[in-house]
């Protein structure tokens, strides 16, 4: 497909950039709603992703509809990148049945809470699908703090050993909660550990959605053609709260929270599209408001729901339960 | 004496047994800088520097590993594991040569670690931070457990851990952690552990619990029109056998209590252990109000997971 | 009708249920070029190739999570723990993913895995390789736990492991994996998860085993002069409660024998519930025979540790 | 000290040499009787480590008596550098309760047997001596396989990141029992992994004692003087079976092994320290005989101590036990 504009990236279409531009105002407008319906009490505790946007859109951008996406918490509203209505998403933010969606439907894996846990699932899929003949890659997304856990470890080289069509996102927003990346490596950088895996390792500007998805781009083309797994480093500042429980002022640097609010990944993006006449003032307030309303209607569908029936407590736990199940 | 919540009792107890011993390190995820996500180890780091509260890399065997080793070093260390569900990555450490490196060594060397961490269901969290994983730590021969329940049993249990020469589990009901209020003992204040308090006399039924199902216990004795002898465990190994037996003894009735699943859950050992050494002082059926033997569900209907007062009341009924 | 040791049937389970269904297919450490330490996977990989046979690199935790990414790819994997103690690494996946996974898609995905180990002491090996880790599974909800004790039952509950829709883990007793030999049939053989056998039928007092303790109860049996009924449970989860529960009605009297150590083993789970459905049948205490709540010991004095035919004798004797 | 062969090892006296040289046929001898007494029944299952002398003693040789070793089974007799005797090793190798040393009279720790478990250890050791101002190294040891667990990770990376004194060696006979280092990872070199840890890391012949101590001692200087720790490859050839119990025709390279075993580390040394002039042939028999009547005495220790009491199982399980703990 041609592209008018190969100096801001080579192989993207003009649609392909609003499209991309898109799904980044969709996230954003998912998390700052997601914050204001916290503190309206209308979800729980909820893990910010401000800022993260570029990472998300741009990294899943460059994956086809068979590929699977393994997230963490704080990917947990990726799924929109694939369609999945914001009800869900906010559902499992409530704690509701509906917000535990069919991995299958979207080809998106449930939400991975235990920290680094979900990299072994991503290998195992990848190297399962490869063995089927199918020629599925699957993309993890973990943290810098998630590269200190054995399961990162034993995911990654496990994928590497194996060949298996993996693409390892980190999030390195420099921050695990309150503890510093300096408390979690001494290496130059995390795509360093890559080659102790005898992998490919990249760095990118986890605020450069285009750059991310260059990086995840070249990344999938490898996976799928036989090259293996990939690690790509994306690399900013946390700019927002852990999550909504959080207070970083006892820990952060204000300052440079501040910087990195005034280079928002989502501004910077639409502000080249603008100065590169891709994107008009006109279709920006549209596509804000279109994301507004998925999420006026998202909130909206999802607080219409019926309680949870208790007895889910014990539809799914087993295909075939043991009789004593319901003896508490 | 001061009025504490649960949490603030735990961080007066660090404070206290970290101003006492030299030895004594506390070591975790975000327990320095942030002072914990619960605030438990607040105000630790700047009062006794990084070295001695630290904020590690975020690998739960990486951390009770090397606590082994600090212990070889002389350290007594304090680990917190940051939640219930986030332990698990520890257990091998655990099981493999926690419980038994002082086996190990002939006897020759001391493993004095503290383990605790916050556990429990019912606080509206999203999924894993809910479990109660004490079945895993008390199997485990060489570990110790304790649970609290109440503000001064947190202080006086986490003292005595600290101070055991064995290892520690004290597991924290986060359920109560702000909402638990109390009188606590200022300065050094220690609960011996293998002791259980009665938190309520009674004479026609015997209720075991621990944690946070001391209040549900309470909740559901005062909706009963029986007299229900509420006895909070304070510590599952070394267990207090005689003052459940005798409880036992004179009601000939029993209730047990816990939020994690049924099978093998520990109200399985001391329904055996009444089966063994109180069977013949029994009027009824020993009965267990427990967590089902499924997923800790999502928070939407976790209510219906958790033991409540009137799941409790009518276990009792059935017994009359 | 062929004569195989237990290693020998659960080869031929593998063999069976590989060439059966073309989605099973096994990992872990030398389960392919060496066929397994103890073979109970020979000749897979040659027969199957190395894709379905997989020589995984040294790492539990990676071999168990990748099992459950392999679920998600339409596969059913047989995953081989080297030893019961070497499985602890993997019990992060196992309780925070395998034993829930289902239940967080709402039941759309299955997770047909099968974890199968070798089990138990008594084998003069080195440390940690003796553990019966049965309690850690059990324990974990979304978990099936089956434990078979003839070559037979190897074979068939191995079969019905793999076939399950649910996560299984079969604990092989390696102590009798090639002194237990018996006649095994040939082709498919299914022996249903939940249903105990009666080793050996009697009137006066039941024994509750499983595993390696099977025979240990017979040979307690056959120095006893009352007539002992053995109760061999094969599944722990599904549990065939009605076997046990109309052997208490008929005997009145009960000694459970596990090699796990005592507290919270799978013979409190069996107390308790004798205690709250059979309390009115019994004649006296509910007796445990089990392993001590200390660590493993060095194998001279393990027989000192492991249940014995005595100690089981003396334990039934003391009930009459 | 001067040194009369400084082509041969800078920094090590002749006097050194030879003791280098009589620790790798003590442990040589130690190995070669103990497959002699499995077979006799005098000792259970036995983890040979034949041709990982060079290793075992070189790597050691590097360290003053306060610092500490980590020991896998593969390393089960290290102790015999630091003057253990015999027997204590063979009692573990018995199941007897003598074979239970305490780490604190030697510096060594317990034999690890749950793979990588022992690398936090380690660290722990390392970091908690070093905050209490005793400036001791730890020496942890470990195998290729090792590499791929979690608990290498976590150790390796806790090392790094609190600076703590420990110098990681790792056996890379290129076996994990039964299956190839291939299958273990894609990495070029196990050293490779270090970058990812910000750590040094160094690959050598495991067979060349002088290399493999080289490493050691520059390693252990930067230990110890607040460099943190290092990552030491010494690659060799699995040439003897994992254990006693293990058959490698099934999987190994039988002719790879035959070279190995023609090029095998002891007499590599032996003919070197020769042709030095440093060692005689009369000195090589008694050393030989030494370690000879060592093992001898050894064995004959051991067998001469009478049955352990079953007492034991309760004796060390806990300081201050449970009242239930003998109620089985
Ligand atoms: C195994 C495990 N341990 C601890 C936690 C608690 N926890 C939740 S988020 C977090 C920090 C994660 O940091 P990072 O990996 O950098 O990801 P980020 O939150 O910055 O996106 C921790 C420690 C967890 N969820 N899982
Ligand atoms: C956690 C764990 N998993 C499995 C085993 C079983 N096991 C014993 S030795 C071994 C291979 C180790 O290979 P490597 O690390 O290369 O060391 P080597 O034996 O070659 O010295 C295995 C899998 C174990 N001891 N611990
Ligand atoms: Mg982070
Ligand atoms: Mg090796």
């Amino acid at each position: 497909m041609a592209t008018a504009h190969p100096e801001l990236a080579p192989g993207l279409t003009d649609a392909d950039l609003l499209e991309l531009y898109r799904r980044m105002v969709l996230l954003r407008t998912y998390d700052e709603r997601s914050v204001v319906y916290h503190r309206q009490g209308r979800i729980g505790t909820y893990a910010i992703f401000w800022n993260h946007e570029a990472i998300q859109a741009g990294a899943t951008f460059a994956l086809g509809d068979d590929d699977w996406i393994f997230p963490s918490y704080r990917e947990s509203a990726i799924g929109l990148v694939r369609g999945m209505p914001a009800e869900t998403i906010l559902q499992w933010w409530r704690g509701q049945p509906s917000g535990w969606w069919n991995p299958a439907d979207w080809n998106v894996a449930s939400i991975a809470v235990p920290i680094a846990s979900h990299l072994p699932h991503a290998t195992g899929l990848a190297w399962g699908k490869k063995l089927k003949g199918e020629d599925a890659v699957a993309m993890a997304f973990f943290g810098d703090g998630a590269t200190s856990e054995g399961e990162f470890h034993e995911g990654v080289n496990f994928a590497a050993v194996l060949g298996a069509p993996v693409v390892f996102v980190c999030n390195n927003n420099q921050w695990a909660i309150s503890t510093p990346l300096s408390a979690q490596t001494r290496a130059q950088s995390l795509a360093d550990k890559a080659s102790g895996y005898g992998i490919p390792g990249v760095t990118v500007d986890g605020l450069d959605v285009l750059a991310v998805h260059a990086a995840a781009h070249e990344a999938v083309e490898r996976a799928r053609s036989g090259g293996g797994p990939t690690l790509i480093e994306c690399v900013h500042y946390r700019a927002a709260p852990h999550a909504t429980a959080d207070d970083p002022r006892a820990y952060i640097d204000l300052e440079r929270v501040e910087q990195e609010r005034a280079n928002e990944c989502v501004g910077r993006f639409e502000r080249l599209l603008k100065d590169a006449g891709v994107l008009t003032d006109e279709l920006a307030a549209e596509v804000k408001q279109a994301c507004e309303d998925v999420m006026r209607a998202g909130i909206a569908a999802a607080e219409s729901e019926p309680p949870a029936d208790p007895e889910l407590l014990f539809t799914h736990a087993y295909v075939d339960p043991p009789g004593n199940m319901r003896h508490g | 004496m001061a009025e504490l919540t649960l949490v603030e009792a735990v961080n007066d107890a660090l404070h206290t047994e970290l101003a006492r011993d030299d030895d004594v390190m506390v070591l975790g995820e975000d327990v320095g800088r942030a002072g914990g996500v619960f605030r438990a180890t607040a105000g630790l780091r700047d009062r006794f520097g990084e070295n001695r509260c630290v904020d590690t890399p975020l690998a739960e065997a990486g951390i009770l590993g090397s606590a082994v080793g600090l212990c070889m070093a002389g350290w007594r260390p304090v680990v917190e594991m940051q939640y219930d569900a986030f332990s698990y990555p520890s257990l091998n450490q655990l099981i493999t040569h926690v419980g038994r490196y002082r086996w190990r060594t002939g006897g020759r060397m001391e493993f004095p670690i503290t383990i605790r961490m916050p556990y429990g269901g019912g606080v509206r969290a999203p999924e894993l931070h809910d479990d109660s994983p004490e079945t895993y730590y008390v199997h485990t021969p060489g570990i110790k457990v304790a649970i609290p329940s109440t503000p001064a049993d947190a202080k006086g249990l986490l003292a005595a851990a600290i101070r055991d020469p064995d290892p520690v589990v004290v597991f924290e009901p986060k359920l109560v952690y702000r909402t638990a209020r109390g009188e606590v003992p200022e300065g050094e204040h220690v609960v011996p552990l293998g002791q259980a308090r009665i938190a309520r006399a009674g004479t026609d039924v015997t209720l075991l619990c621990y944690g946070a199902m001391v209040p549900v216990c309470e909740a559901a004795a005062d909706a009963l029109d029986v007299s229900c002898e509420i006895v909070d465990l304070r510590s599952l190994r070394p267990l207090d056998e005689e003052t459940i037996l005798t409880s036992v003894a004179k009601t000939g009735r029993v209730v047990i209590v816990h939020e994690a699943p049924r099978t093998v859950g520990f109200g399985a050992e001391l329904a055996a252990l009444i089966a063994e050494k109180a069977i013949f002082d029994l009027q009824g059926p020993v009965l267990r109000v427990t967590g089902f033997d499924v997923p800790y569900p999502y928070w939407s209907i976790e209510d219906a997971y958790m033991p409540s007062a009137e799941r409790v009341a009518s276990a009792v009924r059935s017994l009359f």
